[in-house]
């Protein structure tokens, strides 16, 4: 039940919210908070019942009939995976509401609506073992994300929010034929309709039909990924994006489709998939490389973030597809670590653009001298960005071009190249836009409720870098389940 | 009654139907073109008699008969509303009617 | 007449009586809400009586008309949806000098054709209910003899509609000259040597061009948007839904009894149709700027998506068919009712709101006729928490089990089309302008009932289908002598 | 006692802390003493650690402490773990002691700059990640500590970050070296795929027995960490970034680009020393680089103007020495070196950097002349510094350097021809240093230097001078830690020969600067010295064939393709669905004959399908 | 006999119907259409359809057509209209329609060719067409009687005349 209750909480938050506006207008975001507390200590709790216990099966399941008709069940579960990715959805939720505190003024009570609704959504994708809910909870997330973009976006918020979307939705009925083809074949060996996790993982397919129902699935999550070529909606839409959206989008909504990759594609395919793994580690590698050589021409800040947003998730790819433990865990440690790095990159972006009213570098510079803080910590940001040791990203990559340099060391060596770009990028943020001679303009610095966000989140990126044993406890058993999947079921 | 090839009657009622449908196409009197629908209706009216006295039932008739009374309902709706039309355009040109379009 | 007959005919009795009786009571005095009352009322006691035709079907009245659990699912279906026009109706005729009450003798002589449409089991019965239902929509459309434009979609309507008449006529008494029986059931017993009647066959297809004027499948489409903007909203929700799924319904009946699906011609030309009228509905759609046309080429499309549904299912199991057609249906009959709905609560008879600027910043105005308006959208669109999903959903199952790939990936193209336009409309309507120079909306109070219920239904059979499922699926059984082999074994 | 050692690192990481939480808060006076007590602490304790180690027999001087389990997966796992040895014990010392100094010192130099806590944070930052580095038990921690001390480096060249060329030198050098960085993480990765472990010590004890001598798979490996290496280490072909990086304040140029930082590549060959014993060929490539930087950089050193440039290409040339020695398998010996070299280019940077305090930050030698009067104790700490450069017998660059040469020469058959690029070098240095001696502390005076320096840069000066002096005379206890390289005697004359070399050396930049700069001009009348003066002046030109081969057509690809080439692709995808719909939309004229054609066309289209088929 | 008769009338048919498309003044076009429903009748009285032969005349000709009269009149089309017509029916637009009415023919008729020959002219008496209308088909009549009740209600509404003002 606590699981329905972590999907549940935030989505009545977000109808609460609707009215409190009439009532009071700081009123929605205060419930927001509440709601993201409450769903909080959920979290907590779910990972003190756990903290002990071997992390080795699911942690908690609700499941009940839903449409019969097709063998549809209302199936939650949640194991170390989904647990870290909820925790993190939830803590990113609390930014999300931080960050949009001073930045929304109009339409609060309509905001944070969908901001929750987001969030309910995601933490759905994430919990979700049914390929049918999957689905579902996929497809449930976009709308208010497009809202969210198109309401309150930037000046091109139209075209982005309609990009983002048809992209997501595309890919999502290819993923939708996928399911529907996987259950069927699944139907005609067994006689039994279901669409349920478990149920499908025992599905016999021959290889080429599970090749094409692999790519659709492939599909759908590296559209969300985004990987080359299916990533250009992200600039777009990051760009446009309120701060809270860009921070739930490059914070939470990217991480589904990785979470997609580990959860089904290399589950349920496991010979698919590794035949298709070289072709997928080069889209990853290709990705790392030419996302990164992108975002240096950017001059838009919150353009070139979502540019490294691409490439950082090329590791993931790479990681996933690579398919031994410490690339896996290498993945699961790049989602988080980007999660919380990109998020608060993009909160910068935000508070840049709430004070000086533009997004463009060239406008900027030496903003060090008016605003310390929001430089030290774009400094950190940038540097955990560009993969600095101690801090979660290095963990995350390092891991993954360890793992997958086992599989296939020509393409790591090639991926490796993002090393060096990655501080081409990063460093050059700091220098058009902190650096340099400062204007003679007043900028209001970071105040104390941005300060302890951006704490929260800087002590998390370190806490991921020097103890990154501690969300890897979680994933081991999965992760170890998974190798050994594919080493049972490869080809 | 000698009998009639039934292919040649329904030939004939292919003819008059593709007349009517030619009327239905090039006339841009309104009224021209209920009319042609009418020719069109009645064509099919003779297929169905001529089917009808093929396999010699009562069917065929009962159809013809249907296919009168919507012949009569659909010019009596029709005429009215070419009559509205035509106190409102003053003329039954059907291409001054293509205010809709795109 | 036996008991067991007069039950099974009580609908259209009632029906009936109720037609004649407001006929009398506008006779005697005009009344406008006493009309609407009478109807209300006949509508509801016609609901009231389809138990009792529940209870004795399935039953041949007169060889003419099969009451069956099929046809009486889509009795309910109409009959509510007629209701909600009536009640739209009272909403958008303001004007109560003008003579107006006609429009209810209308509505219930054409929900009577629909429904002995449905019903029907003879090509008598089924040319008649056709056209009960089509005179009754040519003064419909018409309606409003003082704007230029429905007399323009009436006279557009009528002749074309004469057209497709004649061409039934022609193809049925091409049918009739070669097989010599006229009921679907002997059409269907002589049926196998299909392939050797040429006469019959070029009849089959001759009633087909004619069945595709009326679901305006492309290349028979072109009447559609001018005659869905020229007729009043209400007329036009009545046409898009009522009418639509009424001939589809038949088409269901009638192809399967006569095992018109058996030919593989058929079923290619059917596939044809439907790919072309996807194509063309979501192409012509795309850049449109009048909502009601926009709905219009959207019909098209969802015909198309029907279309791929029917002939997918039907290559697989006759159960599975009927199924999907059933829902899609009414999946759509709800949808499209509720968006046209909107558009006709913020319509009346003297003004037409269907530019796109007339949506401008409604969320702003009038948010809860603009949610209900974004809500039938989505649904349209396919999107999951509509019925709308679970319709299409339908499709894309038939299409992945009988592996008809060209139409699969035909819908995913038209969906992606589709997505683009359909939120341009929601775009429009959350773009945030200056709300203060625009009036809020008053909303009639019948308006906002129907359209309360109907956003109720959407959401609530989207998110629980099931029981929608169980009342589609419960009407497999078309007619009695169908055969009971199935070509394939699949479910 | 041994099991504090945790605490040397991180007393300057908590000196970062507390610099950093302050924002700048802090009264300035207390700044200082945070930055420069919590090295002095870190520095007290290793040497109070190395007494309790080398009060140890020489075999067990190994000690391991591991705070917690970093990360581990699958097979793989590390710890954040410790390893002092000897190797690591004397890196320490070298690290919190010359730290220590130049701390201090720095409180004197930056004591006018606003961002003193902004500096102290940083150099303090720098002490924990060069601390990390050098007691990392494992390579996933050396190369944290590796990164990080990059990072500090690039902070502190782009301290001043109002001069956006300051910001250009930090972002080459943080670049430059990653590019070696990448190498050795592919170093890493291949080592951890063929031996099973990251651990250093395991893992070259599994190389030792897993691998055979001058098998690929060593060579790899070592070559992949040499590319780390040379990136760290400014050594050919990745010094580029060196001499740039001499933008930041002086006390950094001595810290971590003479004494400490770019010394690490050394530390990490010394360290990974059984992997590169197993690579006979690149080990010799090792030496190679070594010679050949040397002797590049001596020339560059040559024609330099900016002192701390002078001063930079010596690094170079000196580091290269170090790198020859490793070549040569005189591991020690280069330890030894980097000892010595900590100690007098620590000192000759911080008397430069008096210098140019006392000149209000005036870099160029030729404006300078007549210091040894303004500035005294300068003067006399510099020639210390430049002696133990030069390698002057009794001082401590001598012992080093002459260790370093005598075992080139023994090393086989590439022997003499290292030993004579040494020996060349070791005359290069000496021409260089006498040339900034003379034109800088002689003749007449160019600019007015007011001597306000206090005892906080005047004692580190004088304590490294006397370490330049004496340091020679250690004898560093690195057995076991590293091999003993049995230093077998060679013929007199060549160790003449290799005394004799650094005197030539000043002999020649005495006759040519002895009168000031005129013979030097008269020099470069001769044909091609000018071009000669410009390709060493510009570092051979490797900027210049960079920024052709790499810089500037990464950044026109990068502004060719600002827009992403790809999303090309989706709007043509939307283009063509607008031209079909711009295509269909003339089929809705609105005339009704037309929808019936429309109609009629479609019927003849079924029918004809139905009856032709 | 019949044979001649059946095909002299559907020349007659043909002929009349050709002229209705043809002809610019409507009078005469409608003139011509009850030659050509007449002819109509004509041949379902040789088929043997009695009962349609004179509905044909009476309802057909008698009343639709004389609907269609009555309507010409009121509106009162002048000569003008008639030059109008001749103008709309330029040669240049026949091509277009023509033609695809001829593939729409030309498919007919090799439908028809394929079918093989058989015999029509079998007499169906009026009784038995009574005894089928209010047998098996008394709810296609009841049915009718709602198709008319539908076509009453809409004329009225379509035709009468607009109150002026409101």
């Amino acid at each position: 039940m606590i699981l329905l209750w972590l999907i549940l909480v935030p989505f009545i938050g977000g109808l609460l919210s609707l009215p409190a506006r009439r009532w009071r207008d700081y009123a929605p975001r205060w419930l927001a908070l509440a709601a993201l507390a409450v769903d909080a200590v959920l979290v907590l709790t779910l990972f003190a019942d756990t903290g002990a216990a071997p992390k080795t099966d699911w942690l908690a399941q609700v499941d009940w009939a839903w449409i019969p008709r097709f063998g549809i069940r209302f199936h939650l579960a949640l194991d170390g995976l989904s647990l870290l990715l909820v925790g993190l959805t939830v803590f990113l939720g609390f930014a999300a509401v931080l960050c949009s505190w001073t930045e929304i003024r109009e339409r609060q009570g309509f905001f944070h609506f969908n901001l929750l609704w987001t969030l309910a959504g995601v933490i759905g994708v994430f919990l979700a073992l049914d390929l049918f809910l999957f689905f579902f909870f996929w497809e449930v997330m976009l709308i208010p994300m497009y809202l969210l973009i198109g309401i309150w976006g930037h000046e091109n918020r139209a075209y982005a929010a309609m990009k983002f979307f048809i992209f997501t939705q595309v890919s999502g009925l290819l993923m939708l034929i996928a399911i529907l083809a996987l259950v069927f074949l699944h139907y005609q060996t067994t006689r039994s309709l279901s669409f349920d996790y478990f149920e499908l993982l025992e599905a016999d397919l021959y290889p080429g039909a599970a090749r094409w129902i692999m790519l659709g699935f492939f599909v759908a999550f590296t559209v969300k990924l985004p990987a080359i070529p299916f990533h250009t909606w992200l600039p777009d839409a990051h760009t446009q994006a309120p701060t809270g959206g860009s921070v739930l989008l490059a914070g939470v909504l990217l991480k589904t489709g990785a979470y997609g990759l580990l959860r089904f594609v290399i589950p349920l395919f496991p010979g698919a998939a590794q035949d298709f793994a070289p072709v997928a580690m080069t889209l990853g590698a290709v990705s790392i490389l030419y996302a990164a050589k992108l975002a240096f021409a950017q001059t838009d800040i919150k353009r070139l973030i979502a540019y490294t947003s691409i490439s950082h998730m090329g590791f993931v790819l790479l990681g996933v597809f690579a398919g031994n433990a410490q690339a896996l865990q290498g993945a699961v440690m790049t989602m988080l670590a980007h999660g919380v790095s990109a998020a608060a990159l993009f909160m910068v972006a935000g508070a840049l653009q709430e004070r000086l009213h533009t997004r463009d570098m060239d406008k900027m510079g030496g903003l060090w001298t008016l605003a310390p803080r929001i430089g030290a910590i774009t400094l950190f940001f940038s540097v955990a960005a560009l993969g600095m040791p101690g801090l979660g990203n290095f963990v995350g990559e390092f891991l993954v071009l360890l793992g997958s340099f086992r599989v296939d060391t020509a393409i790591t060596a090639f991926a490796a190249i993002g090393l060096i770009l990655a501080p081409v990028y990063a460093l050059y943020v700091m220098q058009r836009a902190f650096h340099g001679p400062a204007s003679p303009c007043e900028v209001r610095d970071f105040g104390i409720r941005e300060m302890g966000m951006m704490l929260c989140l800087i002590a998390a990126t370190a806490w991921m870098g020097l103890h990154p044993q501690s969300m890897l406890a979680y994933t081991d058993a999965r992760v170890n389940g998974l190798t050994r999947t594919l080493a049972q079921r490869g080809p | 009654m000698a009998s009639i090839p039934f292919e040649h009657a329904l030939l004939l009622a292919s003819v008059l139907f593709a007349l009517g449908l030619v009327a239905l196409l090039i006339r841009r009197n309104l009224i021209v073109m209920l009319m042609s629908v009418e020719i069109m209706l009645n064509a099919a009216g003779l297929a169905f008699i001529a089917a009808g006295s093929r396999w010699g039932q009562p069917d065929g008739q009962v159809m013809f008969l249907l296919v009168l009374t919507l012949a009569a309902a659909e010019v009596g709706v029709g005429l009215g509303l070419v009559l509205q039309i035509y106190r409102r355009y003053k003329t039954l040109d059907v291409d001054r009617l293509s205010e809709m379009q795109g | 007449m036996t008991a067991d007959a007069f039950a099974a005919l009580l609908p259209f009795i009632v029906l009936s009586a109720a037609a004649v009786a407001v006929m009398l009571a506008i006779a005697i005095r005009r009344s406008f809400r006493l009309a609407f009352w009478l109807t209300a009322g006949g509508l509801l006691v016609t609901l009231a009586t389809l138990p009792c035709a529940l209870s004795v079907a399935p039953a041949y009245v007169t060889g003419l008309l099969l009451v069956d659990a099929y046809g009486l699912f889509f009795h309910a279906l109409f009959l509510l949806a007629a209701l909600a026009v009536a009640l739209l109706c009272l909403a958008y005729f303001r004007r109560r000098d003008n003579e107006n009450e006609e429009i209810f003798v209308l509505l219930l002589t054409s929900t009577l054709g629909a429904l002995l449409l449905v019903s029907s089991a003879h090509l008598a019965m089924f040319f008649l209910g056709l056209e009960v239902l089509t005179i009754s929509l040519f003064p419909m459309i018409a309606y409003s003899v003082r704007a230029s434009r429905p007399l323009e979609a009436g006279i557009k309507y009528l002749m074309l509609s004469g057209l497709a008449s004649s061409f039934l006529m022609f193809g049925m008494a091409l049918v009739y000259g070669d097989l010599g029986v006229l009921s679907f059931e002997q059409i269907g017993a002589s049926g196998a040597e299909l392939g050797q009647k040429p006469l019959a066959l070029a009849g089959l297809f001759l009633i087909l061009a004619a069945i595709g004027f009326k679901l305006s499948l492309a290349p028979f489409h072109l009447w559609t948007p001018d005659v869905y903007q020229g007729a009043p909203a209400p007329v036009t929700a009545f046409l898009a839904t009522v009418s639509k799924a009424s001939v589809f319904a038949l088409l269901l009946r009638f192809f399967t009894t006569v095992h018109a699906e058996r030919s593989e011609t058929f079923l290619c030309v059917l596939g044809l149709l439907a790919v072309v009228s996807i194509l063309a509905g979501n192409l012509l759609a795309l850049l449109q700027d009048s909502l009601k046309r926009l709905l219009a080429y959207s019909s098209i499309a969802h015909m198309g998506y029907l279309m791929v549904g029917f002939v997918a299912a039907g290559l697989l199991r006759r159960d599975l068919q009927a199924e999907t057609i059933a829902f899609y249906l009414a999946a759509y009959t709800l949808t499209s009712l509720a968006a046209f709905g909107a558009i006709s609560a913020i319509s009346d008879d003297a003004r037409e709101s269907d530019r796109l600027s007339d949506y401008t910043g409604l969320f702003w105005r009038s948010p809860w006729l603009a949610a209900v308006l974004m809500l039938s959208l989505l649904s349209l669109a396919g999107i999951p928490l509509t019925v709308g999903f679970v319709g299409k959903f339908y499709v894309f199952a038939a299409g992945v089990q009988a592996e008809t790939w060209p139409l699969v990936t035909t819908v995913v193209v038209g969906s992606g089309i589709g997505i683009y336009y359909y939120l341009r409309v929601v775009l429009a309507m959350i773009r945030t302008v200056d709300t203060a120079f625009l009036p809020a909306q008053s909303l009639h109070p019948a308006a906002g009932l129907v359209l309360a219920v109907l956003a109720a239904l959407v959401l609530g059979a989207g998110l629980f289908p099931q029981t929608l499922i169980d009342a589609a699926s419960q009407t497999p059984q078309i007619s009695a002598g169908a055969p009971k082999g199935n070509r394939h074994s699949a479910p | 006692m041994l099991n504090l050692l945790w605490l040397v690192p991180f007393m300057p990481l908590a000196g970062f802390l507390i610099l950093t939480a302050s924002e700048g808060r802090l009264p300035r006076a207390y700044v200082p003493w945070i930055g420069a007590g919590s090295v002095g602490l870190s520095a007290a304790l290793a040497a109070s650690l190395a007494f309790e180690l080398l009060a140890l027999a020489p075999e067990a001087r190994v000690f391991r402490q591991t705070l917690w389990h970093w990360m581990a997966a699958g097979d793989f796992g590390v710890d954040f773990a410790f390893y002092l040895d000897a190797l690591s014990l004397n890196m320490l010392l070298v690290v919190t002691g010359v730290g220590f100094l130049i701390h201090v010192y720095s409180a004197g130099y930056m004591a006018d700059d606003p961002s003193m806590a902004r500096f102290f944070a940083y150099m303090n930052l720098f002490v924990f990640a060069m601390l990390i580095l050098v007691l990392a038990d494992n390579l996933p921690l050396l190369y944290l500590g590796w990164e990080g001390v990059g990072l500090c480096s690039y902070l502190l060249i782009g301290f001043w970050y109002e001069k956006p060329e300051n910001g250009y030198a930090a972002r080459k050098a943080f670049v430059v070296t990653r590019v070696g960085d990448t190498a050795m993480a592919l170093g890493l990765f291949l080592m951890f795929s063929q031996l099973g472990t990251l651990d250093i010590q395991e893992a070259m004890a599994r190389a030792s027995t897993q691998w055979p001598a001058g098998s690929a798979l060593p060579t790899a490996a070592a070559l992949l960490l040499l590319g780390g290496a040379v990136g760290k280490s400014a050594q050919l072909p990745l010094q580029v970034w060196l001499p740039d990086a001499m933008a930041g304040p002086t006390p950094i140029s001595a810290l971590i680009h003479a004494a400490t930082m770019v010394t690490a590549g050394v530390y990490l060959i010394a360290r990974t020393h059984a992997l590169f014993a197993l690579a006979p060929e690149v080990q010799t490539l090792v030496a190679a680089i070594g010679a050949i930087t040397l002797l590049m950089s001596g020339f560059s050193a040559l024609t330099q103007t900016d002192i701390k440039r002078i001063l930079a290409y010596s690094t170079i040339s000196q580091i290269g020495y170090m790198f020859l020695a490793l070549g040569v398998g005189a591991w020690s010996a280069a330890i030894f070196h980097l000892t010595t070299h900590a100690f007098f280019k620590a000192l000759l940077f911080l008397g430069a950097g008096a210098v140019i305090l006392s000149l209000h930050h005036e870099q160029d030698i030729f404006r300078m002349g007549g210091l040894r009067r303004s500035l005294p104790l300068v003067f006399w700490t510099f020639i210390v510094g430049l002696a133990a450069l030069v390698a002057l017998p009794f001082t401590s660059g001598y012992y080093s350097k002459h260790e370093i040469l005598l075992s080139a020469y023994g090393s086989g058959a590439a022997g003499p021809w290292l030993w004579a690029a040494g020996t060349a070098g070791a005359i290069l240095t000496g021409l260089y240093s006498t040339r900034l001696l003379l034109v800088a502390f002689f003749g007449t005076e160019r600019t007015q230097a007011h001597s306000h320096y206090g005892s906080n840069i005047g004692v580190p000066l004088v304590v490294l001078a006397i370490l330049s002096l004496a340091g020679g005379l250690a004898k560093l206890p690195l057995f076991p830690a590293l091999p003993e390289t049995g230093t077998e005697e060679t013929g007199g004359s060549i160790g003449l020969a290799t005394t004799a070399a650094p005197f030539l050396g000043v002999a020649i930049g005495y006759l040519v600067y002895r009168t000031g700069t005129a013979s030097a001009e008269a020099l470069l009348q001769l044909p091609g010295a000018e071009t000669l003066r410009r390709l060493w002046f510009s570092g051979w030109g490797m900027d210049w064939v960079y920024d052709r081969l790499f810089v500037f057509p990464f950044i026109a690809l990068a502004r060719l393709n600002k827009g992403d080439a790809v999303d090309r692709l989706y709007q043509g995808i939307v283009a063509l669905t607008r031209l079909g719909h711009c295509m269909l939309v003339p089929t809705q004229t609105g005339q009704l004959r037309r929808y019936a054609a429309g109609m009629l066309f479609g019927a003849a289209l079924i029918l004809a399908l139905g009856v032709w088929s | 006999m019949e044979l001649t008769l059946f095909y002299l009338s559907a020349l007659v048919a043909i002929a009349a119907t050709f002229m209705v498309v043809i002809q610019c003044n409507t009078v005469h076009a409608l003139l011509y259409l009850i030659v050509s429903l007449l002819a109509s009748g004509f041949i379902f009285y040789l088929l043997g359809a009695f009962f349609a032969a004179v509905l044909e005349v009476i309802i057909y000709a008698g009343a639709i057509i004389v609907l269609f009269v009555f309507v010409v009149m009121m509106l009162n089309l002048g000569s003008k209209t008639i030059e109008q017509e001749k103008q709309w029916l330029c040669p240049g637009i026949w091509h277009g329609p023509a033609a695809l009415c001829a593939i729409l023919f030309a498919e007919l008729l090799v439908t028809l060719m394929r079918s093989g020959a058989h015999e029509a002219g079998r007499i169906v008496e009026s009784k038995t067409l009574g005894i089928a209308l209010f047998g098996p088909y008394l709810l296609a009549v009841e049915t009718a009687s709602m198709l008319l009740l539908a076509g009453l209600v809409g004329a009225y509404h379509l035709g009468r005349p607009l109150r002026s003002g409101s």
